[in-house]
């Protein structure tokens, strides 16, 4: 647990929101797909911390997450104005392993799922592609940073506002056939639905391989109350097993993710 | 520096302040946060015969003041726990106090568990009971709120264990001291309390309740009140020590507790609060026993004045 | 505005929403705030045979979520209840609908009470029977938490009274269940639930009680898990209206106990914190069933999908 | 319950705040030794108000409190900033009766106790006497405001630093020989072990009609929850009954209170 200064905290668009905080120790360590467990400073009826995947950092220790408000945690976070020394856990969880040098990134996401990639993105030793899905505009962002990182970024909107009518996985079989020739490592985060569609397109496609980023409830964020467990498969009697997102994952390899059932 | 080591009949515990069950998984994952041996104890999550799934999700939710849990005892069996790396051979490493809390869907799980520990006992300082799990094999209702149930399973624990025995009682039931009492008389050593209390909470969007299993058990500060209450009421009713918990934040709430009864407490759902909470209420007990000139913790252990 | 009238067996109600008993007093205190009639009903304080003065002083605190009250049943007796100016005289002019809260230190008390009510029953809707209270002469073990004196309290009630009977339950049982039953069989028409929770809290300080009653009974959001948990329970195994309570502070909590099978609401504590929180709670049950496309708040109840 | 701003919330002194409230509608109606019942905003996980006096009130609709922190509420409360709004109902309970003209009110209060009365000394028709009572002088307030208002003002520390060295009470008895001739009426509002030696003491000497107002833990604020009685002397089989504060209170005549016992 480490205390940790808001340094900003702003709209980013709509409903999200970026905050900055200010915590080296953490920054040293972030590795993409990982997060902090923020305990919300003033939310005092509900004591539980609230997880959000780590989007950037940088080597002056400032760690940002971007938040969508959904609920009242994220509500009063976005109240809470720079100066706010909140405490933090972190870095938490399994990361992203990174794309080789041969390999093509292409990360698939929706909701905060950009910016949960935006990291890996920024790492990657291959300028890949960005396919973001959402309802609608609103829900679009980060695309301009991809693109400063050298991303093709491809949009996929329900109402068709940008991008493909539809969604985000319906743009990856032409994408299949434009890279056919080139070795594809495929990355995922964004709501469970998608995760799953995602999951199964890849296990059929034989990218098992590609890594997804699961979001469930959590509770102690490192493996000790198996709040936010998500089936896996796994070499058991069963075929298998609740698997703990926060310290097992959340990154999870598509091969892994039990798309039968729940 | 106020003397907090306290006397549980066979075992003594350097302070009064354990790990509440289900909520520091085996110890070994929160190993980077402090060193383990700080602690009075450490209660690993409930450890069966057999590995077990644990219940659907979603198995936690969030409500005023507390949560509802249902984890359904999600765990690697008692085999694995004495094995594997992350379980047992990894506490004895650390140098904790480790108390072992164990269940069953029958009564003989509940022996055979025990039976097992036993055999391998080396650093284990006791055993606590959970009955609040639900007896398969008599249709679902929990040995906790049946009282011939109840000392069964703590009767014949005892015959194959000599280890100190903690019972946890659960809290859903008219009048906790009969449980008490009773499983005093089967032999255990001291009894714990509360484990969670049954609720239950819908989303009401979706309509669906918010624990996959429909009720879940309450814990966090929403409970404290109901929590001192009947440790109160158990430590009036049997000579045996008893350990308090339910909503234990810091310092002071623990010092509510031993003053209603409680010779040692637990701090469970704080730590998802604050991983460090269980240092954090050593060091308020001890800031309080200063601030009211007291040497020792155990001045203060059922210290109301009515 | 959607539909929001309900029908508790022999009463219908405008909308779902009444007050708790002991946190409104007798209407009369909040006549400045509001038109009572925009309640579903008034439920008054409890009220007895004779005026009494109730517990000594601290009657309560606060707790995290809640609180803890031991109040014992302050109140004016039946007879001046019936005829004092800030009583139901004012409660007939107001226009409201009137549910009397009863109680009684045995079995006879109840039934005196009720009939004393009978008498000149107009203008009351229904009696509610408090069984929580406990009887003086059986050793002071409450009728709320003994199948049998809860069941002989509503017959005997039953016998002196034509009048709809809603009995109150207690939270501090084993099987709620089991009680809605046996108060279901000796004629009352509906059940209320919850009563509070017992608890204590003590004052590290001063190392005293914070209620000079020792106990006191646990109210508010954090008891919500647990009453809506009871509702469930009770409106799975009895036939009758079920009335839900327990830590209602909004529409959306008022909704969570309709979809888990309430009929009906009565608001309490939340009434501490803001006197117009009933009507905040009947505004907010009328904007969900809009936002829910729902034309009457019946399609509601009962409503969770498992 | 009237919404009302904050003005302004400052230090008065030491532990002792100030905090100003903009509500006319409470203002219009306030009589001395009234008091405000309030919701404190960021109180979450509390969720009672707090009763506080009604220290003063102006023209242009602005409620004064000073208030001593002494637990979480007062201590939130203390952090609102000028602007916050906050919940009001008010004014409640039954207030001091202004002194006639040919009385010489006495004011002896303790704590917050001359916060409480100041309003009754502002509005007196005759220019008193403070007897203000403190452990030590950081719990001396508003000794230059009743200056102010035309008040002789008297203190009595425990620790000897200001004034008399001793209980407040104490001041009372060469009061009475200096002031033979004059028609005296008592007010009292302070912590409980004074109000009743005080209350005990007018009763022997023929100044029961007094007032004293009486501070207890409070719910409701209205008369609804019987939370808030007090022990008080009536004509009925028990000699006593317990009395609201909140609403039949919290001013009570010396005679009324009940000093023996509890
Ligand atoms: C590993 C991990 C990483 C995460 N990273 C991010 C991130 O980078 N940015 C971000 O905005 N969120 C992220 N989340 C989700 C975030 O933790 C939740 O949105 C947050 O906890 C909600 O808190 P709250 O108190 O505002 O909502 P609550 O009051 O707890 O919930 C309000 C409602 O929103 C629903 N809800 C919860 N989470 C979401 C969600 N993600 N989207 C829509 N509805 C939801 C709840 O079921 C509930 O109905 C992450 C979650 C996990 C597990
Ligand atoms: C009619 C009335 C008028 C009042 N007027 C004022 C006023 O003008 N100014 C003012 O400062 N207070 C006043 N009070 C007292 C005030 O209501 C309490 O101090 C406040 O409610 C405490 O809230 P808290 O959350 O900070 O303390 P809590 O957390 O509720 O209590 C903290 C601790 O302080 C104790 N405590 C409570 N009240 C007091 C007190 N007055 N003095 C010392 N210790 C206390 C409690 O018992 C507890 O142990 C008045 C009370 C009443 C009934
Ligand atoms: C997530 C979670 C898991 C739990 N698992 C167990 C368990 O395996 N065995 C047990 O006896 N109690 C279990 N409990 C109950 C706690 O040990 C404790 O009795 C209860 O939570 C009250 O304490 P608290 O309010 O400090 O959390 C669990 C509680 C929580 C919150
Ligand atoms: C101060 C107070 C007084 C109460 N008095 C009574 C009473 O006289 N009779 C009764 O049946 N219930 C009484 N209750 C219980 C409430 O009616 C209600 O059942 C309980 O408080 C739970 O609802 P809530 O959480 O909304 O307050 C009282 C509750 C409080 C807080
Ligand atoms: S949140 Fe506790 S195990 Fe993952
Ligand atoms: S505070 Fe409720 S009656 Fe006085």
């Amino acid at each position: 647990m480490i205390t940790g200064e808001i340094v900003s905290n702003t709209i980013l668009k709509d409903s999200y929101y970026k905050v900055e905080f200010f915590v080296p120790e953490i920054c040293a360590e972030t590795q993409p797909g990982q997060f902090v467990h923020v305990k919300i400073a003033n939310l005092r009826d509900r004591i539980l911390r609230r997880p959000f995947s780590i989007s950037d950092i940088n080597e002056n220790g400032i760690l940002t997450v971007i938040y969508k408000v959904v609920g009242e945690g994220t509500e009063v976070l976005a109240g809470l104005p720079a100066g706010t020394v909140c405490d933090l856990m972190g870095p938490l969880g399994k990361p992203f392993s990174l794309p080789r040098e041969n390999e093509l990134p292409v990360i698939v996401a929706g909701g905060y799922g950009s910016a949960a990639t935006y990291l890996l993105a920024k790492r990657s030793p291959v300028k890949g592609i960005l396919l973001l899905g959402a309802r609608s505009e609103a829900d679009l962002i980060l695309t301009d940073k991809f693109a400063a990182a050298g991303f093709d970024v491809r949009l996929a909107t329900q109402d068709g506002s940008h991008g493909h009518k539809g969604l985000v996985t319906e743009l990856i079989p032409p994408l299949l056939k434009e890279k056919s020739g080139q070795k594809i490592r495929f990355y995922g985060c964004g709501p469970t639905p998608m995760l799953m569609a995602l999951s199964k397109m890849l296990q059929k496609n034989g990218f098992g391989d590609g890594e997804v980023s699961l979001d469930h409830l959590m509770c102690c964020g490192v493996g000790a109350c198996f709040a936010c467990v998500v089936k896996i498969k796994t070499d058991n009697e069963d075929g298998w097993r609740y698997a703990r997102t926060c310290k097992e994952g959340p990154v999870f390899t598509a091969d892994e993710v039990y798309t039968d059932g729940e | 520096m106020a003397d907090l080591t306290v006397d549980l009949g066979k075992l003594t515990l350097k302070n009064p302040v354990m790990t509440a069950s289900g909520t520091f998984g085996y110890g070994f994952e929160y190993k980077d946060y402090f060193d383990l041996r700080r602690l009075g104890a450490v209660v690993v999550k409930g450890i069966a015969m057999k590995p077990s799934h644990g219940n659907p999700t979603p198995r936690v939710a969030e409500t005023h003041g507390g949560m509802l849990n249902a984890i359904g005892l999600q765990g690697p069996g008692v085999e694995k726990f004495l094995h594997g790396d992350e379980y047992m051979p990894f506490l004895r490493k650390s140098g904790a106090v480790v108390i072992v809390n164990i269940w069953g869907k029958s009564i003989e799980e509940y022996r055979d568990v025990a039976a097992r520990l036993e055999a391998e006992k080396e650093d284990i300082s006791a055993l606590e009971i959970n009955i609040s799990c639900p007896n398969i094999k008599e249709g679902g209702v929990a040995f906790g709120t049946d009282l011939n149930l109840a000392h069964q399973v703590v009767a014949k624990v005892r015959e194959v264990t000599s280890l100190p025995l903690i019972t946890k009682l659960s809290p859903n039931v008219t009048k906790i001291a009969d449980f008490a009492r009773a499983v005093a008389d089967a032999g255990s050593d001291m009894v714990s309390l509360i484990n969670t209390i049954t609720g239950m909470a819908i989303n009401i969007n979706t309509r669906r309740p918010k624990i996959a299993n429909l009720t879940g058990g309450l814990s966090g500060p929403a409970v404290k009140p109901v929590a001192v209450r009947m440790v109160y009421e158990v430590s009036k009713a049997v000579k045996i020590p008893v350990i308090g918990m339910g909503g234990i934040m810091d310092g002071d709430d623990a010092v509510e507790f031993m003053l209603a009864g409680a010779s040692a407490v637990a701090v469970g759902t704080a730590i998802f609060a604050d991983p460090y909470a269980p240092l954090k209420v050593i060091d308020g007990i001890n800031a309080y026993l200063e601030r009211q000139g007291c040497k020792s913790v155990k001045e203060i252990i059922g210290g109301m004045i009515r």
